[in-house]
């Protein structure tokens, strides 16, 4: 009986000895979390996460302060990946938060007075001109983040859908016409 | 804490996060000992025993433990609520206790425990905690015995055979037997039925899921907000 | 002897190639109206430089070589254009691309053209005739030739001619060797030159035994000393350049090699045979021979004019009412026309007249039952069913991991498949989507790189701002019984105080909606000076630019249709 | 739109599988000359059980049924677990393992083409594991009993369980060559001595043998029409040969002979019909030597060491599992580029 | 360093602090339960034993009336084992023996029979065994009554010849298929009757401790 305290006893102080060492000694600083993160989100900087951009949205998932399912240009797909990353269930997007279709934002020139606010709203520089020039977005630049609509103060900012064309077409997922599963 | 988070409490133990077959913890007692009912649910209600013990032990003294020998302290605290039930065990109910073996020692390293322990118990109050415990525990039983009753028909033809063993030689006649005559589909109670009844078990809850998720997108209800599921 | 080596699996389809080689190359009858295509070939679509309306001369330039990669396109005979638009083409997606319709006159008149001779011409100026004369792979590759016919540095040892021709139905290069093989060679030696390589070896299969004989006399005949012609067996894919070079000299060249690193090249005997047109008579591609067969009357060759649509083109070789489709290529590789009216494009080497009895539709796929057949045809290694299996899933990441890349799509897989999966089509599928995925994820790189530029930038022009202000200050005090500090510069906007910018924006705003009431013109440039308006004439110079990257972005080929 | 190829060879799944059941024919031949009609009854019954079975699951699992029944799978299943089982075994045994195969090894598992596991090896896995006893009882063959048992006699025994007044189980049936082995040398017998027996023929047992040798003349037909790769059925034969030969050389007293174990019990059947199921078998060339040489090994090491008469099914189970690390890392060099593998 | 020092003193003494209340509990568990399990498995052995020894045969304390024997070859034994001593009224009634079959299908089959003083076999129990489940294992009571086939069976009625499975020209009963489990069985409790008829002298006696105990 008293051995077995003393057994207790012994290996309790060492072991305890051992984790408090350690507590101090490894103590790891830093989060790489938040750059795998930040590589699966799509970089629109849209802020339609709520968040001012990709980064500080990864730096908020990896705090587990905001859903993962906040992301709209990241599609369903960019869901299913962070989930898989940071190993939660599957959320769907909420009403009417789903991702729209791609689309490049475009201004009309007749109307575009430069003013140069919707230069300053975008967040990834895709938009050429300067004050009292008309502006012209560079598409190639565009991630259509929608972030330039709401500053014009003339409204000639418009959203263009990118059309299917020889270019950009996908081969579709082969139809296989024998599965057929009753939508349930 | 109100009555809803008591209901949900149950509700996440029973059901949702059931660790039987949602959250898959504890497999190898599960597994093992679930060849009948009354071997199941014992060994089910034991573990139930430990899990709203320890859960109910270490939700008053968490803030007493430092956080680097957190889970030292706590398998521990469950070791040794481990072993009080299988002192109790051995005394009291040897049959039972002599049938499940090395099963209840086992219950110091099922990972459910400890898992509701870090994931419930180290954040909340001891009530809650001890009922979180209990709840699991409950629900790991209820997987249990449903496997066990599956197996032993299945297998043997009857449902609480071993009974008496459980409850004492009055139970002795309490023995059903489902198929008079069976001759025994010896896989079901061997380990592969195991294996195979679980993984029934886990599509079966997965239609109800389904189907009850359908029927909520029919007609929109209001979601139940639970805490998080333990990983592990 | 030459030892032939071997390519791993293949298959024996059906060749169906007696049908359209009974009788001679036929020239087709100029069609009512050609649909040239600008984009006929590998690289960027050439650009028009025609009019609508403007008379063009039989081989004039009507679309020119857009950057490195691409070739020129011409007006097939002389007529006049009345069209430059979105057409259907002949392509998978069944999408329309720019086109020049030309309605032909009849007189066939030609542009002035002539030749040079290859021995006196410096090899940059002769790869500057083929770009100027749209010499692009006839094979169905249709790659530049002149970008293909410099070694880069490379030792090119052998010259490989493909006159395989494995598909089943396609016969124009057969019908061409038999008929114009000495043109073949000559066009070959040329290559040759250019490539400084060694030996030229002709690959033909068996099944040829006329094209076969025809230019092993041409060889003779020429005396060409470095050329050898070479009958392979016949085997489906044994036409594929890839497989040809490894039947002929044992070097396999992997999916993203070029095979001049590995000492080779090879070329379609019909685009020597173009070459040497091209040279020697300055001839550009304006036509080329087509295997009109299938379900139609008289299946045979034909000259055909590139732009010549189709449904007219088959009219004269007979077509019959219970006609479904047309398909462009072989049966193994070929695209579904999506219409009659696509025009043949330098890649058109076969049209099969399709009725359902000729080609009945697939039968629904069963499930892979992993028989392996497909990997045992597969011609480049590869595990078809894996493939299959992760294409389906898709999980990308795995379908590269087992060599997506490395396919060529030759179909022999899903021709041999008992469960009838259209295995080629997943893994376009997959193809595609990696493709696409690769190209976001550029796009989100190049999107972050540009907005931590930005939070840099701006960071660094408030600093710099403060700093302004600070030294202005100074610069105040110091100076202050001296001079009145100068007017700021206008040229910087972001250094405006907002409430300045704000009124400026307030008053533009005003200005925008009188426009819009007054309905005047878009520029409101009256009384202008001269400065004034050669700013403007820079702005609207740089805003033409940039509409023009901004509608061309992602896709190199897109027209400027936005506006 | 359609998309190239637009041809196809005019094989199908079912033509594959058809070619199979022709292929079992011989076999079944023998075993009914060998030891009566009763094995029909149970292939009839097992391939009425089987379809019945693929048409519910596929019927529970919303998928069409025509395409899949006619596609002769599940015939091959329930004609394989048939061929494993004691002939003269109640109807029940049959059917168990029958529809234990289809929807459970099968159907649970995605259907045709998605199961890791031979569906007839799992149910012969099955009934070995939950009726052992049942399992032993194999008919005499025609040579050695002197009791034969009519059509009905076996009919009714197997519908009802009743033998023809007098007759017992004992009189009818005896332990599988493999399993008499097994039996004497534990009780100290030499091989030799064993092998003495009367049940034993020349190559193995007396019967037993023959419908080995029929099964083997209808997997050379199978290799011949390309329906299996002839290189799974070498090497296991191969290996089987080469293991059980080291064995005996070393020790012919407690070791038979390579020619016993290519001839007793179920080996040229495995050979030629249970590792070439395609579906839960390896793929690549080196993949499919490993397999069938794994095959061998746990087939040998369980006939001689373990605890079962005969290791064909479990050894396909086992090795079935291995199959997607084997095809892993056994992927071909591919076109052009340097080494395999991964 | 000092912050090192001190927080692993710090976690050494709370790890400590806690396990010293930990052992104190189950310490304290240990006593409270320790007759209670002595009394328990008391109970489950004599409910064995009386199995194949009723309790009418028996008035002495059969789980204290022990005799050690060492390793026997006829018992198949390769330790001591204990032999448990039925006496009523101070007449030997009947001894419990244990027994090892080494011979069945996958290993050994451990048994214990009782035997009493006439040489009459009381009843035979499997106490382990590996046999296939479904084949072999009706040897044990709960698949199959088999084993009661061994109640009032002796050597003085049974000759040597008939302590065989009746396959092999014996008098006792076996199951289609699974012949060797059988054997291996009616082997052991054949050669454990020997070794009764052998030893029957010596199995009976009185050691020392047994009568301090009956005291």
């Amino acid at each position: 009986m008293i051995s077995a305290l003393w057994v207790m006893v012994g290996i309790s102080l060492l072991l305890g000895a051992v984790l408090g060492y350690s507590a101090i000694k490894f103590k790891v600083e830093g989060n790489p979390l938040v750059e795998k993160i930040d590589a699966v989100l799509p970089q629109t900087q849209c802020g339609q996460c709520g968040f001012p951009g990709c980064k500080p949205y990864a730096e908020a998932i990896a705090k587990g302060e905001a859903d993962i399912n906040k992301c709209p240009p990241g599609g369903e797909e960019g869901i299913h990946k962070l989930a898989e990353l940071l190993g939660v269930e599957f959320k769907p997007f909420g009403e009417g938060a789903g991702p729209r279709a791609k689309a490049v934002a475009f201004i009309d020139e007749q109307t575009c007075i430069g003013c140069t606010l919707c230069l300053q709203a975008c967040p990834v520089d895709a938009i050429a001109g300067a004050a009292k020039q008309m502006h012209t977005i560079i598409a190639s630049e565009c991630t259509g983040c929608e972030l330039c609509l709401a500053p014009c103060p003339v409204d000639c900012i418009s959203m263009q859908p990118i059309e299917e064309n020889i270019g950009n077409w996908k081969w579709q997922y082969p139809a296989i016409p024998i599965v057929q599963v009753n939508p349930r | 804490m109100n009555l809803q988070e008591y209901k949900d409490i149950l509700h996440n133990g029973l059901w949702k996060q059931n660790p039987g077959i949602v959250q898959l913890l504890g497999l190898c007692p599960l597994l093992a000992v679930s060849s009948t009912v009354v071997n199941g649910v014992s060994l089910g209600l034991a573990t139930a025993l430990v899990m709203a013990l320890s859960s109910g032990s270490i939700a008053p003294i968490r803030n007493y433990v430092p956080n680097e020998i957190r889970i030292p302290v706590f398998i521990l605290i469950i070791a040794v609520l481990v072993t009080v039930v299988q002192y109790l065990m051995n005394a009291y109910m040897y049959g039972l206790y002599v049938v499940l073996g090395i099963f209840i020692p086992l219950i110091v390293t099922n990972c459910i425990v400890l898992a509701r322990v870090e994931a419930f118990a180290s954040k909340n109050a001891a009530l809650p905690s001890a009922l979180d415990g209990f709840a699991m525990g409950l629900g790991l039983t209820a997987v249990l015995g449903v496997l066990g009753a599956m197996r032993e028909v299945l297998g043997k033809g009857t449902l609480f055979s071993g009974i008496d063993l459980a409850l004492g030689d009055m139970a002795q006649g309490w023995v059903l037997h489902i198929i008079p005559d069976y001759k025994g589909f010896l896989i079901a109670i061997l380990p592969p039925g195991a294996f195979i009844g679980l993984g029934l078990l886990i599509a079966g809850r997965n239609w109800l899921n389904l189907r009850a998720e359908q029927k909520a997108r029919s007609k929109p209800a209001p979601s139940i907000a639970a805490p998080e599921a333990a990983q592990g | 002897m030459r030892q032939l080596h071997k390519f791993h699996g293949g298959v024996h389809p059906p060749t169906h190639k007696e049908e359209s080689t009974r009788t001679p190359i036929a020239q087709a009858a100029i069609p009512s109206k050609l649909v040239i295509p600008l984009h006929q070939h590998v690289g960027n679509r050439a650009v028009p430089v025609v009019q609508v309306g403007e008379r063009v001369l039989k081989g004039q330039i009507i679309g020119r070589p857009d950057g490195r990669l691409s070739s020129a396109v011409h007006a097939s005979t002389s007529g006049t254009v009345s069209a430059i638009e979105m057409q259907v083409v002949a392509h998978h997606s069944g999408l329309p691309d720019l086109c020049v319709t030309l309605i032909p006159d009849g007189k066939d008149e030609w542009i002035a053209h002539s030749g040079v001779d290859y021995k006196q011409t410096p090899h940059t100026e002769l790869r500057h005739i083929l770009r100027q004369a749209g010499i692009v792979g006839l094979g169905g590759a249709v790659f530049p030739s002149d970008m293909k016919s410099y070694s880069n540095k490379h030792k090119i040892k052998t010259l490989v001619l493909n006159g395989a021709e494995c598909e089943p139905y396609i016969t124009c290069d057969d019908l061409l060797m038999r008929e114009r093989a000495a043109d073949i060679l000559r066009g070959a030696e040329v290559l040759r030159e250019l490539l400084y390589a060694e030996e030229v070896l002709i690959g033909i299969e068996d099944n040829k035994p006329e094209a076969i004989a025809a230019m092993r006399q041409a060889v003779q005949d020429d005396k060409h000393q470095f050329m050898e012609v070479i009958a392979v067996p016949t085997l489906y894919p044994g036409g594929g350049a890839k497989q040809l070079i490894r039947v002929l000299t044992g070097i396999e060249v992997a999916a993203g090699v070029r095979s001049t690193e590995m000492g080779t090249q090879c070329f379609n005997v019909a685009t020597a045979y173009c070459v040497w047109r091209a040279i020697t008579f300055g001839e550009p591609l304006l036509s080329r021979i087509v295997t009109v067969t299938g379900n139609v009357d008289r299946p045979q060759n034909y000259e055909v004019l590139l732009g010549t649509p189709v449904s007219e083109l088959v009219k004269q070789a007979g077509n019959k009412p219970d006609t479904n489709r047309h398909i462009m290529g072989g049966p193994m590789m070929g695209v579904d026309l999506p219409s009659g009216a696509v025009g043949v494009t330098k890649a058109t080497n076969c049209i099969i007249e399709a009725s359902p009895a000729l080609f009945p539709p697939p039968p629904p796929a069963l499930p892979c039952i992993r028989c392996t057949r497909c990997a045992d045809v597969c011609p480049a290694d590869l595990q078809p069913q894996e493939l299959y299996w992760f294409a389906k899933a898709r999980d990308f990441g795995k379908t590269q991991e087992y060599s997506l890349f490395d396919c060529i799509e030759c179909g022999a897989c899903a021709y041999v498949c008992p469960s009838q999966i259209p295995l080629v089509q997943y893994y376009r599928f997959a193809k595609s989507e990696i493709w696409q995925r690769e190209q976001e994820h550029q796009a989100a790189e190049i999107a972050r790189e540009r907005h931590e530029f930005r939070v840099l930038r701006l960071e660094r022009e408030k600093q710099e701002k403060a700093e302004r202000l600070a030294q202005k200050e100074r610069a105040a005090v110091a100076a202050k019984p001296v001079a009145p500090t100068p007017a700021p510069a206008l040229a910087d906007p972001n250094a405006d105080p907002d409430d300045t910018l704000q009124m400026r924006i307030d008053a533009a705003v005003a200005r925008a909606k009188e426009q819009v009431a007054a309905t005047e013109p878009p520029k409101n440039t009256d009384a202008l000076t001269p400065q004034q308006q050669a700013e403007i004439a820079e702005i609207e110079a740089r805003r033409a630019k940039f509409h023009e990257i901004a509608s061309h972005a992602g896709a190199d080929d897109e027209s400027p249709k936005q506006s | 739109m359609w998309s190239s190829p637009f041809i196809t060879t005019p094989s199908s799944v079912s033509q594959i599988m058809l070619r199979v059941l022709i292929a079992l024919i011989p076999g079944i031949a023998l075993y009914v000359w060998y030891f009566g009609p009763a094995i029909l009854v149970s292939i009839a019954l097992a391939s009425i059980t089987a379809l019945a079975t693929e048409a519910v699951m596929l019927k529970l699992r919303q998928r069409p049924l025509k395409p899949f029944l006619t596609d002769n799978s599940a015939l091959i299943t329930g004609w394989l677990l048939a061929l494993s089982i004691p002939a003269l075994a109640p109807w029940w045994l049959v059917v168990v393992g029958t529809a234990f195969g289809i929807a459970v090894a099968k159907h649970l598992y995605g259907g045709l083409g998605n199961n890791p596991f031979n569906p007839a090896m799992v149910g012969y896995a099955v009934l070995i594991v939950s009726f052992p006893a049942h399992m032993t009882h194999w008919l005499t063959p025609h040579p050695l009993g002197d009791i034969v048992l009519t059509f009905s006699e076996q009919m009714n025994y197997m519908f009802n369980g009743v033998l023809p007044a007098g007759l017992t189980l004992d009189a009818l049936t005896m332990a599988t060559p493999l399993d008499t082995l097994k039996t004497q040398l534990h009780l100290g017998l030499a091989a030799n001595d064993i092998r003495d027996m009367p049940i034993y023929g020349r190559l193995a047992g007396k019967g037993s043998e023959m419908v080995s040798i029929g099964f083997a003349i209808g997997g050379l037909y199978l290799i011949y029409t390309r329906v299996i790769n002839w290189l799974i059925p070498a090497v296991f034969l191969g290996a089987l040969f080469v293991i059980s030969g080291t064995f005996h050389l070393l020790d012919p007293v407690h070791y038979v002979t390579p020619m016993f174990h290519w001839f007793a019990g179920a080996a040229m059947l495995g050979a030629f019909f249970i590792y070439t199921d395609p579906v839960g078998g390896a793929t690549t060339f080196k993949g499919r030597i490993i397999y069938a040489s794994g095959a061998a090994l746990i087939t040998y090491l369980i006939r001689a060491f373990g605890g079962f008469p005969d290791g064909i099914a479990f050894a396909a189970l086992l090795m079935n599992i291995c199959v997607p690390l084997i095809d892993i890392w056994t992927q071909p060099r591919v076109f052009g580029k340097k080494g395999g593998g991964k | 360093m000092r912050r090192i020092a001190r927080s692993t003193l710090q976690t050494a003494v709370n790890l400590v602090f806690f396990s010293v209340l930990a052992t104190a509990i189950l310490a304290s568990t240990y006593f409270l339960t320790r007759d209670a399990i002595k009394k328990s498995e008391d109970a489950e052995k004599l409910k064995l034993i009386n199995q194949i020894v009723p309790p009418a045969l028996f008035d002495n304390d059969i789980i204290r009336d022990t005799l050690s024997i060492p390793a026997n070859e006829l018992l198949g034994t390769e330790g001591d084992t204990l032999a448990y001593r039925a006496r009523l009224k101070g007449e030997d009634s009947a001894v419990v023996l244990e027994s090892i079959a080494p011979d069945g299908y996958s290993g050994r089959i451990r048994l214990i029979l009782a035997v009493r003083a006439n040489g009459e076999l009381g009843g035979v129990r499997v106490v382990t065994h590996k046999e296939t489940p479904g084949l072999g294992d009706y040897i044990e009571l709960t698949k199959s009554p088999w084993i009661k086939g061994f109640d009032g069976k002796s050597r003085a009625v049974y000759k040597d010849a008939d302590w065989k499975v009746k396959k092999d020209g014996g008098q006792f009963d076996y199951m289609a298929g699974a012949t060797i489990t059988p054997r291996a069985v009616v082997k052991a409790v054949n050669k454990a009757l020997i070794y009764f008829e052998q030893n029957r002298d010596k199995l009976f006696v009185v050691n020392e401790a047994q009568k301090e105990s009956a005291k």
